[in-house]
């Protein structure tokens, strides 16, 4: 009987104990934020979205090879002998063409790898998280700022320049092996000559 | 409605689907429980709704370091837990000399995240018994956690932070500052959360003596962290198989002591992890004083790891228990098998062990207090 | 007949009202308890009209009937259990002005009355053809049945004190205030076996109106929604209805019982019947807000800890208390 | 605490030299390769020897070598009374990959060797329930064998993205 009292005082105890608890929180202030209204400011180094610096990139496709999802879609063409891309910010030669530079942001998984492999610090994450769409394919950014024709127009001439490569090449493998076979051909009359100079000497014997 | 009779008792006996969508399943498990009016007669958890391919991912990369952020995915609420476990492993295997430094601040991020995991797992367990503010309470004192995490590693759940005998980057000047300060703010929280709900009767009547797992049970059953403490056995990893810098500090391994029932039932798991969580800062505080200002984040490794033939097993104390990575290597760049043995699922495992007989409300309570993350039992 | 028509609507009129604040209220209660804000946006301050868009978005939601269900009965349920509580209003006396039915047996009438909440959530949960509505109604039932003991002996401690089953007598008789000398007459300050007699009271009310710590019928972390899980839109806005009116119902019957009714508590100082319906509204909101503020700390207690209490403890102590205080009212 | 050397050693005196094999890959931890048939036997004695007191198995990984055409499985053993460990590994042949159950001896393998079996197609013999556990029943293949094709449709949805 005693204990059954003890033990209901101890319950009746232990709830008010928690109602103080309560009662102190509800007068406390609130933890929350508005959303719209109020904004979290998020620190500077967050990771929420990628960003890529065109004009720094080398398009040397490391963070594509870095990234475990695949997310980042690299296309480059060799820029032609007569143009000059210039230099990154950070002093590296361009090189390439940059025709396209896709993140697919629905597929990116937020993880930082291809960040750091970049030679020219030029794919960055941002603290931007308010980007959310109706359609899916809204969330692919392309980067690449070179308009269309542009793009045609530098395949085109890299392509040329291919060709005219590969014709100077296949000119010089066709002179290469015409020297190669006029040399044969000399090696050749040489040696015939010198068997039927032999000949002649051993048939003269 | 699906009917048996029971070949025991001769009751008729009803089969009832508890999830995979249900309110207190912690996520998508389904149990296919078998019902004697409202007492259980038998347990059969169905798992696999959650399953990832992890383990196929990571034979499918190219590289060992582009599996990092895919262990963060399987215990999405310790990630850094998993992340400092696969790290070892490698570190372990190709013999790598980690930094001093280094191995301070993943001290500190483990001991915070690990009290971000008990956070969640006491809240969902009391929210599981019907107490809503307790969890709310305690979210947002591990929303100030993610908040540190935020600044450090720019992420708030998801973190790929460890590399392999690294770290991703520098922690900024205020680290310390903010996370002494997390510390002294949090110490006075427990003593809420105990009353609150620890020692409220009606939680002790609903959780002592619920669920209880006798010492020889668990060993059998390979139980780990928590729920093996429960049980009285003084066994933690960062004290047993000390690894990373775990031997420099000095904390207690709380066990289970029965106090308010049996030895090894819900209320001991809980507040095991209760009592963990003030180890934990006592860790974190003795980190902080140890740890060099200055210092390279970064050993010294060759960009792309390529390992030897070999294999290796390595365990980690997670929140959750021991989480091992077996890891084989060939010649190649990527691993050969990784497996993660996740303690969620070995606790899972030992549920229809512990919760014949009892009723719904209690197989709440007890799924609850082995603290389950299901994206670590299904992978 | 136009009589009857007003007296109906009273009630009626305080009961929606009344649901819509309370709602909006237990809302923001329990957002200030858990250090948020509760509903911020309809309607400008503080989100009032909340309720009023909830409202008007379950009347438009579509009104699903499961294939195998009961059909007659998992349609009826709802507004059974409505009408019921609503019905016990008429012997409510809101104030020295107005009750509903001024009849003799008004107490009998009310427990007799809200019995019929156990049949209707028994009919809906039976109805639904759904394992975990089952479950909860056979709890609801169990529960429900066991706990109106308690409190018809604790109610029934009040009628032999003042000797009389109308609540408008039991009302006017604790007018003044003169207990100790400066008390109010409440009957809960006339006698120490009344305090334990309304512990008992409170505790059995908030087992019969399933709040927290009994909220087993439709403890949403096992039985999913008890045995509201397949009642959508209007229908499952009837339950809530008749939950907060069988809430409000309670605390007003403890506020009659206990506190008082409309008596004000500073005597003759802000009487009158308009006053009194603020201060007999303002004694069951109190009651109201305790029965919140207590869901939002406690865990729930399981099924057979629940009936342990019932059966072992309440109704033991509740007909010893009831011996104690006729013995108590023979003595003084 | 033995090392795994003396541990081997001590098995071999038991066992005998032709179950068992002592390797070690050029890094990491050495292992013990034991005969399909005699694993259940070695399982035993390394539990309820005073010497040995393996009282967990911690993991228990399914592997596929695809060079070799055969499967393995691979035991981690923990004994907390002696802090001792130890790595087990059977393989069998890829068409007839057949191993005793260890489930008997401790409770853990029941999940663990259900997973081998889904995801690399071991099979355990004497399991009490052997089901595939993450996959559904009737999923056709083994995930984790290095040949993996998924099948194209399950139940007439494809398994494509």
């Amino acid at each position: 009987m005693l204990n059954a009292v003890k033990q209901s005082w101890l319950t009746f105890k232990s709830i008010f104990t928690g109602m103080g608890v309560t009662i102190r929180h509800f007068f406390g202030p609130s933890v929350t934020l508005r959303y719209p209204e109020e904004r979290m400011e998020l620190p500077k180094g967050a990771r929420a979205r990628l960003f890529v610096n065109i004009d720094d990139c080398i398009g040397c496709n490391l963070c594509a090879r870095a990234c475990p999802v695949n997310c980042i879609d690299i296309e480059t063409v060799a820029a032609t002998k007569d143009v000059d891309l210039g230099k990154t910010s950070t002093g590296n030669p361009k090189r390439f063409w940059l025709t396209r530079f896709d993140i697919d942001m629905a597929k990116c998984m937020y993880c930082d790898l291809c960040v750091h492999p970049c030679p020219t610090n030029c794919i960055y994450m941002v603290p931007e998280y308010e980007y959310s769409e109706y359609d899916r394919s809204n969330l692919v950014y392309h980067f690449s700022n070179l308009e269309p024709e542009m793009v045609a127009e530098v395949k085109e001439k890299a392509e040329q320049e291919a060709e005219q490569k590969k014709r100077e090449r296949e000119e010089m493998m066709r002179k290469k092996a015409e020297e190669k076979a006029k040399k044969e051909l000399e090696e050749k009359k040489k040696a015939d000559e010198e068997a039927t100079k032999n000949e002649k000497e051993n048939g003269g014997e | 409605m699906i009917e048996v009779i029971s070949k025991e008792t001769g009751n008729k006996e009803m089969v009832i689907n508890m999830g995979p969508q249900h309110p207190s399943t912690h996520g998508v498990l389904r149990l296919e429980l078998v019902l004697d009016g409202e007492i259980i007669t038998k347990v059969r958890p169905h798992i696999g709704y959650l399953h990832r391919c992890f383990e196929k991912y990571a034979e499918q990369m190219d590289d060992y370091a582009k599996v990092i952020p895919y262990t963060d995915r399987m215990d999405y609420v310790s990630a850094i837990n998993q992340e400092h476990g696969y790290v070892i492993a490698l570190e372990r295997m190709l013999e790598l000399e980690v930094p001093e430094r280094v191995e301070y601040i993943r001290v500190i991020m483990a001991e915070l995240q690990r009290i971000a995991s008990h956070l969640l797992g006491i809240g969902a367990f009391g929210l599981d018994l019907g107490a809503f503010s307790p969890f709310l309470y305690l979210f947002t004192e591990r929303e100030k956690i993610l908040d540190i995490f935020e600044k450090v590693t720019g992420a708030r759940l998801l973190y790929n932070y460890f590399a392999v005998a690294g770290l991703m980057r520098d922690v900024h000047p205020e680290f310390k500052t903010d996370t002494a300060e997390f510390v002294k703010t949090f110490r006075p929280k427990i003593k809420e959360l105990n009353d609150l709900l620890s020692y409220n009767k009606i939680f002790i009547q609903r959780t002592a003596n619920i669920g209880v797992l006798p010492e020889k049970v668990a060993f059998n059953y390979a139980a780990s962290g928590p729920v093996l403490r429960g049980s009285g056995v003084k066994w933690d990893l960062r004290k047993n198989d000390p690894y990373s810098i775990y031997d420099r500090f000095e904390f207690d391994i709380p066990v289970g002591t029965g106090e308010v029932g049996t030895l090894g039932d819900c209320w001991d798991r809980y507040m095991v992890r209760v009592k963990e969580m003030e180890q934990s800062l006592r860790i974190i505080e003795q980190a902080l004083d140890g740890m060099p200002d200055e210092g390279d984040v970064m050993a010294a490794i060759p960009k792309r790891i390529r390992a030897k033939e070999g294999e290796i097993y390595v365990r980690t104390e997670s929140p959750r228990g021991e989480l091992g990575y077996y890891i084989v290597s060939d010649k190649s760049a990527s691993p050969f098998r990784v497996k993660a043995r996740a303690p969620s699922f070995v606790h899972l495992s030992l549920l229809p062990a512990i919760s014949r007989g009892s009723l719904i409300a209690d197989m709440v309570a007890i799924v609850g207090s082995i603290d389950i993350v299901l994206g670590e039992v299904d992978r | 007949m136009a009589a009857i028509l007003i007296h109906a609507a009273i009630p009626l009129t305080i009961i929606l009202v009344y649901a819509l604040v309370a709602i909006w209220g237990e809302r923001k209660i329990a957002g200030f308890i858990q250090d948020r804000l509760g509903p911020m946006r309809v309607g400008g301050w503080h989100g009032w009209a909340q309720s009023i868009a909830d409202l008007l978005k379950l009347i438009q939601k579509e009104d699903i009937i499961p294939t195998n269900a009961s059909r007659f009965l998992f349609k009826f349920a709802p507004f059974m259990m409505f009408a019921a509580s609503y019905a016990a209003f008429a012997v409510i006396p809101f104030s020295s002005a107005y009750i509903g039915s001024m009849i003799n047996i008004g107490v009998f009438y009310l427990l007799a009355v809200t019995s019929i909440l156990t049949l209707s959530v028994i009919m809906a949960g039976w109805a639904s053809n759904n394992k975990w509505s089952l479950l909860g109604g056979m709890r609801s039932a169990a529960q429900m049945v066991s706990y109106e003991v308690p409190t018809i002996a604790t109610v029934l401690t009040v009628v032999l004190v003042a000797g009389s089953l109308n609540l408008m007598t039991v009302t006017e008789m604790q007018a003044g205030n003169d207990t100790l000398g400066f008390l109010p007459n409440w009957l809960i300050f006339q006698n120490p076996f009344l305090i334990v007699a309304f512990i008992i009271f409170f505790i059995s009310i908030l087992a019969e109106s399933h709040r927290v710590p009994f909220d087993l019928p439709e403890s949403e972390s096992e039985l999913v929604g008890g045995y509201q899980t397949e009642y959508s839109g209007m229908r499952w806005a009837m339950f809530m209805l008749a939950e907060y009116a069988d809430m409000l119902l309670l605390s007003l019957l403890g506020a009659t019982l206990f506190f008082g009714g409309w008596n004000s508590p500073f005597g003759d100082f802000m009487g009158g019947p308009a006053w009194g319906f603020f201060w007999f509204m303002l004694k069951g909101l109190l009651l109201v807000f305790v029965m919140m503020w207590i869901r939002w700390t406690l865990p729930r207690y399981r099924v057979d800890q629940l009936m342990h209490i019932c059966w072992n403890i309440l109704i033991p102590l509740s007909f010893i208390n009831l011996v104690l205080t006729a013995l108590w009212e023979v003595i003084f | 605490m033995k090392t795994p050397e003396e541990i081997f050693e001590y098995l071999k005196n038991e066992f005998g030299e032709d179950a068992l094999t002592f390797e070690k890959g050029d890094i990491g931890d050495p292992w013990i390769l034991v005969d399909a048939a005699s694993i259940k036997s070695v399982s035993k004695f390394l539990r309820d020897d005073p010497g040995m007191r393996f009282n967990t198995l911690m993991c228990l990984s399914g592997l596929h070598y695809p060079k070799e055409e055969e499967l393995g499985v691979v035991y981690n053993l923990h004994s907390t009374e002696l802090n001792q460990t130890i790595t087990l590994k059977v393989r069998v042949p890829i068409d007839e990959p057949a191993v005793p159950s260890v489930e008997a001896i401790w409770k853990t393998a029941d999940w663990h060797e259900r997973e081998a079996y889904d995801m690399v197609g071991v099979t355990f013999e004497g399991h009490p329930n052997h089901k595939r556990i993450l996959l559904p029943d009737d999923w056709e293949g083994h995930p984790l064998r290095k040949d993996y094709v998924p099948q194209e449709f399950y139940r007439g949805v494809t398994t494509r993205a």
